[in-house]
C-alpha cells in the first residue's frame, strides 16, 4: 500500500502547476471567458509543446506513454485553472476514443498529431433526447458512393467550437450499428454553434449531408464482413469508461481550487471585528467543502490505480463520477456561501468553477446515471 | 384555521373589478425576461407608468395608511390584488423598488409627521421609486460596520463613501441608505439613514458585472451597481429616525428584509418545471413519466410546498398582528436554501437544457437557465444564510433566557 | 384566512396538556416503556372519561363529534408526552375504519364502545411481505357454516397488545375480495406476540382458524349480491387518509417537545464557561430541527382543513405524511446531537421519543411509500 | 498510488501461518452477539484468553515496538493479521481495550521509560485489559473542565469524583483516566493523567441504561458504566506525563481516539444488508431488484466506500509517517454522520423488519436493530460530531493564519 505519487508523479504536478499559474492567470480566465474562446492560440500552443496532450498516448503513436495516474496528475492541475480547451476532450477522451475504435493505420496517422496539439478533436455523442445511451443515437450514416452521408444534429457537445475534428457517434441506415465517423470541424455541411449562457463550452453541432470516405470511420472493432461501422459504440464506452476517471480528477482539481480560495478568504475577510473563519458557521461550510474534495480525490484516484492495474474498474469508475460531479458542484455552492456577494462578482474567479462545475456535473453521464450503472456493475 | 383567504361577495366583486382594470391597464410587452438584467428601458417605463396608475388607484400599496396616500384597503382586498397580478407574472410595485416595502415601513415607524407627508405619499402613489443601499465593501453581513460617512455641516449632512450591490437599472428617485455619523462613537449608537435625492451632485452610480442579479421572478432587481458619494450634501431633514439613532432603524427594515413580511403567490420557476415536464417528450413518454424525474419533481414539490406555507404564515402573522418571532428569517433561510436544492434538482432533470438559454437547446425561454445561476445569488442578498440562522437563534432563544424581539413594524 | 386555532380548541389543547402533563409524567412513560406495557388500565380509563376518545366519532354514535383539527389539537398534545396506548389506533383508526366500513347497526353497537374507551381497536394490515397495498393482503377468510374461519399471520401490527379488537384485512377464499374482519384479541385461535427491540408497540397477530359470524364482517360497502368482504379495502383506505393526518399530528407533537427540550438545554447545559446554545453548531441543530417541525406542522393542518372543509386533500395527506415522519425521525436526531451523551440515557426521556418516531417513520406508509402516493396524486 | 498492501511472497507466507493459527486458536462460542451489552462473562474470557495467546506470539499489538512487548512487525504484517481475524468478525484485540491503541500509545509518547517497562508489556502482550475514563458530568465536550480531584499526599496521589460513560462490562484491570491536579490553576496546565489499578479501595462501578452502548462492530464497548472514585489511593509512580502536564498527553490520546489511526476492514452492517437484500424476497423478487431498495442502496454504498477510503487513507499516513493534520477528526466526523445515513437507508428499505430484533420478524439476527440504536447514539463518542468539526477547522486553519499541529504520535 502506498498512497502517495511517485516522484515522477510529484515533479510533473508542480510542473503542470507553473505552467498554468504561468500561461493561465486569472486575467486570461476571464478574459477567455468574456470573449467565449476556450483554444486560443497563444497559451495552447505552449500546452502542446509541453507533450502533456500525448500523456496517455503510447510511445509507438508519438505520446508520452503515461499511466492512467500520470494523466490523473495532469488534469488534476488542469482543473485547478479551471483551463479551458479541449485538452480533455482530446489528449483523454479523443485519444483514448482513437485507441480503442482506431484501426492500426489510423492510430498511426491521428494519434501523433492528437498528442502535438496540431489536431484536436471533440467527441458528438448526444442528441436531441439528451441520454447517454446508443439507443439515443440517430444521427444517420447512409452510404453514398465510397463513403457515407452523415446527417443529424448533435447537441451540448463539449468543445467542440476549439476542435478540428469531431468524432460523431451516428447510426447507420439500416439502424442496425453504431458507430464512430471522424469529421473534420471545417467539412462541407458542418455547421457549429455556440450555445450561450451558463453552459461551459457546449455547442451544436449540425450535420447536413457531411461526406466522409471509408477511411473515416472508426472501425478497428468491425466485425469482419459486417457495416465498419460495427462495434464503434461498444469502443466508445470502453474509451468514455476510462476517461472518466480523468474528467474526474480535473473535477477534483477544480475543488481543491475553490476549497484553497476559501480557506484564504476565511482568513483575510474580517466581518464583527474578526476572521470570518472564527465563526462556525462559516468553518461548516468550509468542512463539507472538504469533505466532497476528499470524496472526490479518493474515490478517483483507486479507479486510475484499478485502471492502471488492470483490475476490473467499472463499479469504481461509476463510483468515482457519481461522487466527483456532486462534490465539484458543490464545492462551489460552498465556497459560494464562504465569500457570499464577493464570490458572485466575476472578477473575482470563482464563478468560473461554478459554470465548469454545472456543465461536467452531466457531461458523461450525470450522478443518476452513473447511480444505476454502479447498482448494475455491483450486481444489484 | 382557515389556509384561504375568505372570499366574500364583496371580495368576488372587488375581484372583478380588479380583473377589468388590469385587463385594460396592462400593456403589451410589458413581460419580465427571463433575466431581469434584460429588461429594457423601454419595459421598465411600462411598469412604472402602470406603478403610477396602481398608485393613483390606491393599488400599488393597497394595505398603506390612506392618509399618507396608500390604499386603506384590508388585507383580503390586497390579497385579491396580490393574485390577480401574479397572473400577469407581475408583483406589486410592478418593478424593484425598496421603498415602499422597506424603506416606507421604516419612515412609517420611525420618522417624523412632517418626513410621513413628504416621503410616503409620493413612494405609496408610485411617484418616486426608491433603491435601498446598505452594504459596503467592509459591511456585508456585519452592516453597523458601515463606514460611508455623513458628517454634519449647517443645515446639511455631508456623505462620502461607497455602497455594492445596489439594485438596480434604469435609475432611482431616492436612495434609502444608512450611514455612519459617529465613526468614534459606540457600536450601533453611530449610524444613522437617510432618504438621499438620486440627483444631488457628487452620486456616481456604475453597474458591476455580475454572475446574476438573483431576480428570480416578478420585478426582480436587474443590474446591480456601485454607488459612490463624493461629498454629497443632503438637507438635514431628510435624516430619519434622528442622528446616531439608526440602528433602530435598521431592526425594521431588516426585519421586513429577512422574511417576515410573507408572500401570496406561486412560484413561477415550479409551475414552470412542471409543466415542462408534463408537455415534453424524451424517448416518446413525457418527462414525467421517467422514474427519476419523477422522484426529482416530488423533491421540488415538497420544497415549494413547505416554502408556499412558511410564506402564507407569515403573510397572515403580518396582518393579523399575530406575535413574530424567528418565522421572518425561518422563511429567509429555507427560500435560499430550498432555491438551490430546487436548481440542482431541475439540473438533474433537463441536464444541460438546464444551462443555455439557446432558444432551441434551452429549456423553458431562457427562465431555467437564469434560474440556475440566480438560485446560487439568491443565497447572499438581504442577509446571507448564516446571517438568517444568527437572527434564528437569537429569536428562538436558543443558549439564552432572554429572547431577542423582533423589529417593530408599522 | 385565518391561520390560529379557535379558542374551543385552544382550550382543548390546554386541557389535554394538563392531562398528559400530570396523568403522564415522565416517571409514568419511562415505567410503561420498561414494563413492555402501553395500556395499563390507570392513566388510560381517565383519558377514556374525558370523552377525547370519541373526537371523531359522530355524537349520534356516542363520540364529541368533533371536527379533523379539533382532533389533531387533541392528537398533537399526546403526541408531546410521548402517550402511549391505542388512542391512534383506536379512537381515530378504528372509528373511522367502522365509520367508513361498518353497517349501519355496526356503528351504533360499537362505536359508543370506542368513544369511552370500553373497546379498543387495533388495525391489523400487514403481513410477511411488509407493504401496504391490497395485494400484499394473504390472510384468508373460507367459509365455514354460518361464518367464517380466519388464517394467517399479521405482523409488525400497531398497538395490538393494547386491543380489546382487532379489524383485520383478510382476502376471502377465492381470492377476489379483501375485506374487514372485526376479531376479539381474546377469540380462541388469536394469538398476539409483542415483537421487541427497538420497535414501539408493535406485535405479530397469528390467526389459526380463528371462527366469526357474520355479523362481524364491517359490510357497509358491500356490493349488493357480492361477498360481505367487498368493499372493504377500499373503506379501509379511505379511513386511513382520513387518519393519517392525526398520526401526522402525533408526530408533530412530538417533534415540539422534542425541540422545547433541546432549547431549554441549550439554555442551561454549560460547556466551555457558556451555555452550549451560544455556539452556532448547537444552533443549528435546533434550526434544522424547528425548520423540520414547523415543515411537518404547517403541512399537517393544511390536510387537516381540506378534510374539514371536504376539499381535495390526497395530495396534502400524503404530503404531509412523507414531511412529518421525516421530520419527527430527525427531530429527534437533531436532538441527540444537542444532547449528546445525556440523550442516550433513559432515565433524560429522549429516547421514549427516538424510539416511538421510528415505528411511526413507516407506519401507515413511509416516506418513499407516500411520495409515489403524491406524484400520482399530482398526475405525473 | 497502490491501494492494496502489497502481498508480498513472505507476506502470503504469513498468511497461512497466520490463518493456520486462528483456525485452531478461535474457539467455537467467540461469535459477537447483535447487541455487545448481551456479550456474556464466558464470550468475555474467551476472547481474554485468545487476547493472551494473540500477545505472546507478538500478533496483538503487531506493530507495537519488539522491546515493550509487542509484536515489533511491519505494517503489511499487521495488514495481514487485520484482514485474517476480521475474517471471523473479531478485531484486534478481540475485547474492548483503550489500553493499547490509546493509552499505550499515549505512554509511548509520554511515559518514563521506567513506566514504559511497566506499564506497556502487560498491556501489549494482552495481560491486562484498560479502560478509558474521560467524561464526567460536567466535562464532556469539554474535556478539560474535569473535576476529577488527585490529590498529592506523601508517595501517593487521593483521587475524589466520578467519571461517566465509562466501557465496558467484565471488568479491567487498569483505569486510564485524567484528573484535575490544580482546581485553582489555568485551564490545560491543571491536568494529570493516572494509570489506576481497578481493584484500589475506594473505586465503586454501576452500569448505566442507554438506549444503545454503540458497540457497533467488532469488539464493541458492552454495558457503560459511572464510576466513583472515594478517596482512591495511587501511586505517584502511576501518573503519567507529569502533574499538571495532562493536557499534553490528551493530545495524543485525542488524536488516535478522534480517528487518525485509520482502520482496514469491512463494514459489516453494510455487508449484512446488501446480501439481505439479495438473498430476501419481497413479491417474489429479490429485495434488491425493487427501484427505492437500490436507490437506499446506493446511497449506502457511497456512503460506505468513502468511509473505507478514509479509513484507508489515514492507515496509511499513520503508518507512512505521513504529515496528518485535518484527516482523523473528518473520518471521525464522516463514520458518525454516514452511519446514521446508512441506518435511515436500512430502515427505508427494511422497514419493521430494521426495529425488532425478534427471531422471526426482525432482519438480521438482531444485528440490524442494534445498529439502528447504535448510530444514533454513535454520533457522540470519542467527540461529539461538533467537536470533531471543531478540531477539523483549527487544523486546516480556517480563520487562522497558524494551523494547529496534531498530537504527537508514538
Amino acid at each position: 500500500m502506498d498512497l502517495s505519487l511517485t516522484e515522477e508523479q510529484e515533479m510533473l504536478k508542480a510542473a503542470v502547476r507553473r505552467f498554468v499559474d504561468t500561461e493561465y492567470p486569472k486575467e486570461t480566465l476571464l478574459e477567455l471567458a468574456a470573449t467565449g474562446q476556450n483554444a486560443p492560440s497563444e497559451p495552447w500552443s505552449k500546452l502542446a509543446a509541453t507533450g502533456w496532450l500525448g500523456i496517455v498516448i503510447p510511445t509507438e503513436y508519438g505520446g508520452e506513454g503515461g499511466s492512467f495516474t500520470d494523466a490523473g496528475v495532469l488534469f488534476e492541475e488542469l482543473g485547478r485553472g479551471p483551463v479551458p480547451g479541449p485538452h480533455l476532450s482530446s489528449a483523454a477522451l479523443g485519444a483514448l476514443t482513437i485507441l480503442e475504435a482506431g484501426t492500426e493505420e489510423q492510430k498511426r496517422s491521428l494519434l501523433p498529431d492528437v498528442a502535438a496539439g496540431r489536431r484536436t478533436i471533440s467527441l458528438a455523442i448526444t442528441e436531441a433526447d439528451y441520454q447517454w445511451d446508443e439507443s439515443d443515437v440517430q444521427a444517420i450514416a447512409a452510404p453514398d458512393g465510397d463513403g457515407y452521408r452523415i446527417s443529424g444534429t448533435k447537441v451540448y457537445v463539449y468543445d467542440a467550437a476549439a476542435a478540428t475534428d469531431i468524432i460523431c457517434a451516428v447510426r447507420t441506415e439500416n439502424r442496425q450499428h453504431v458507430g464512430l465517423a471522424l469529421i473534420p470541424a471545417d467539412a462541407p455541411g458542418v455547421s457549429i454553434r455556440k450555445l450561450e449562457g451558463f453552459a461551459w463550452n457546449l455547442a451544436e453541432v449540425r450535420l447536413d449531408g457531411v461526406q466522409i470516405g471509408q477511411s473515416a470511420v472508426l472501425s478497428g472493432r468491425a466485425m469482419p464482413g459486417s457495416s465498419p461501422f460495427s462495434g464503434g459504440w461498444l469502443a466508445l464506452e470502453q474509451a468514455v469508461a476510462t476517461a472518466i476517471p480523468l474528467l474526474c480528477a480535473y473535477q477534483v482539481g477544480g475543488s481543491q481550487q475553490v476549497y484553497e480560495m476559501s480557506v484564504e478568504y476565511s482568513r483575510t475577510r474580517i466581518q464583527f471585528g474578526t476572521p470570518i473563519g472564527r465563526f462556525q458557521r462559516v468553518q461548516d461550510h468550509i468542512i463539507n467543502l472538504v469533505n466532497e474534495l476528499d470524496s472526490a480525490r479518493w474515490t478517483t484516484y483507486e479507479a486510475l490505480w484499478k485502471l492502471d492495474t488492470e483490475r476490473e474498474a467499472a463499479d469504481s469508475v461509476h463510483l468515482a463520477k457519481t461522487v466527483s460531479s456532486a462534490a465539484y458542484y458543490n464545492a462551489c455552492n460552498h465556497a459560494h456561501e464562504v465569500h457570499a456577494g464577493v464570490g458572485s462578482t466575476t472578477e473575482y474567479g470563482l464563478t468560473l468553477h461554478t459554470t465548469a462545475s454545472r456543465t461536467l456535473y452531466q457531461f458523461l453521464g450525470d450522478p443518476k446515471f452513473h447511480r444505476r450503472r454502479l447498482a448494475d456493475a455491483l450486481g444489484l | 384555521m382557515d389556509f384561504e383567504p375568505r372570499y366574500t361577495a364583496e371580495q368576488e366583486a372587488f375581484r372583478t373589478e380588479v380583473q377589468e382594470w388590469l385587463h385594460e391597464n396592462i400593456p403589451a410587452g410589458i413581460e419580465h425576461p427571463a433575466d431581469s438584467i434584460d429588461l429594457t428601458y423601454e419595459q421598465y417605463q411600462l411598469r412604472r407608468d402602470l406603478g403610477r396608475r396602481l398608485g393613483e388607484k390606491g393599488w400599488l400599496w393597497p394595505t398603506a395608511p390612506e392618509e399618507y396616500g396608500g390604499g386603506g384597503l384590508t388585507v383580503d382586498h390586497s390579497v385579491v390584488l396580490e393574485e390577480e397580478i401574479d397572473g400577469y407574472n407581475l408583483s406589486l410595485p410592478p418593478y424593484y423598488d425598496s421603498g415602499g416595502r422597506l424603506g416606507g415601513n421604516s419612515i412609517l415607524v420611525w420618522g417624523s409627521e412632517e418626513q410621513k407627508q413628504e416621503f410616503l405619499p409620493k413612494i405609496f402613489k408610485g411617484e418616486i421609486r426608491t433603491w435601498q443601499l446598505l452594504t459596503e465593501p467592509e459591511a456585508g453581513s456585519d452592516l453597523a460596520n458601515a463606514k460611508t460617512s455623513a458628517r454634519r455641516d449647517g443645515d446639511d449632512y455631508v456623505i462620502n463613501g461607497q455602497k455594492v450591490y445596489v439594485g438596480s437599472a434604469h435609475g432611482s428617485d431616492y436612495m434609502w441608505t444608512i450611514t455612519c455619523t459617529d465613526p468614534e462613537g459606540d457600536r450601533h449608537h453611530n449610524l444613522s439613514w437617510f432618504m438621499v435625492p438620486s440627483d444631488l451632485p457628487g452620486i456616481s452610480v456604475f453597474p458591476m458585472d455580475l454572475l446574476s442579479s438573483a431576480g428570480e421572478s416578478g420585478a426582480g432587481s436587474g443590474v446591480k451597481n456601485i454607488v459612490y458619494f463624493d461629498n454629497v450634501r443632503v438637507p438635514a431633514r431628510n435624516l430619519i429616525g434622528g442622528e446616531n439613532e439608526g440602528w433602530k432603524v435598521a431592526t425594521t427594515h431588516l426585519e421586513l428584509e429577512h422574511g417576515t413580511g410573507g408572500k401570496i403567490g406561486r412560484n413561477w420557476i415550479v409551475d414552470r418545471i412542471f409543466e415542462y415536464c408534463k408537455t415534453n417528450n424524451r424517448r416518446g413518454e413525457p418527462l414525467s413519466k421517467d422514474v427519476d424525474v419523477r422522484e426529482r419533481l416530488i423533491d421540488i414539490y415538497i420544497d415549494a410546498e413547505i416554502g408556499r406555507l412558511f410564506q402564507l404564515r407569515n403573510y397572515w402573522m403580518r396582518h393579523s398582528g399575530a406575535h413574530i418571532t424567528y418565522e421572518g428569517p425561518q422563511a429567509s433561510y429555507f427560500r435560499k436554501q430550498s432555491g438551490l436544492r430546487i436548481a440542482t434538482g431541475i439540473l438533474d432533470i433537463l441536464g444541460p437544457a438546464a444551462l443555455t438559454k439557446d432558444s432551441q437547446w434551452g429549456a423553458g425561454e431562457g427562465h431555467i437557465e437564469a434560474h440556475q445561476r440566480a438560485a446560487i445569488i439568491a443565497l447572499h442578498p438581504g442577509g446571507t444564510t448564516d446571517i438568517q440562522k444568527v437572527i434564528m437563534s437569537r429569536r428562538i432563544g436558543i443558549g439564552r433566557q432572554q429572547r431577542e424581539r423582533a423589529g417593530a413594524l408599522a
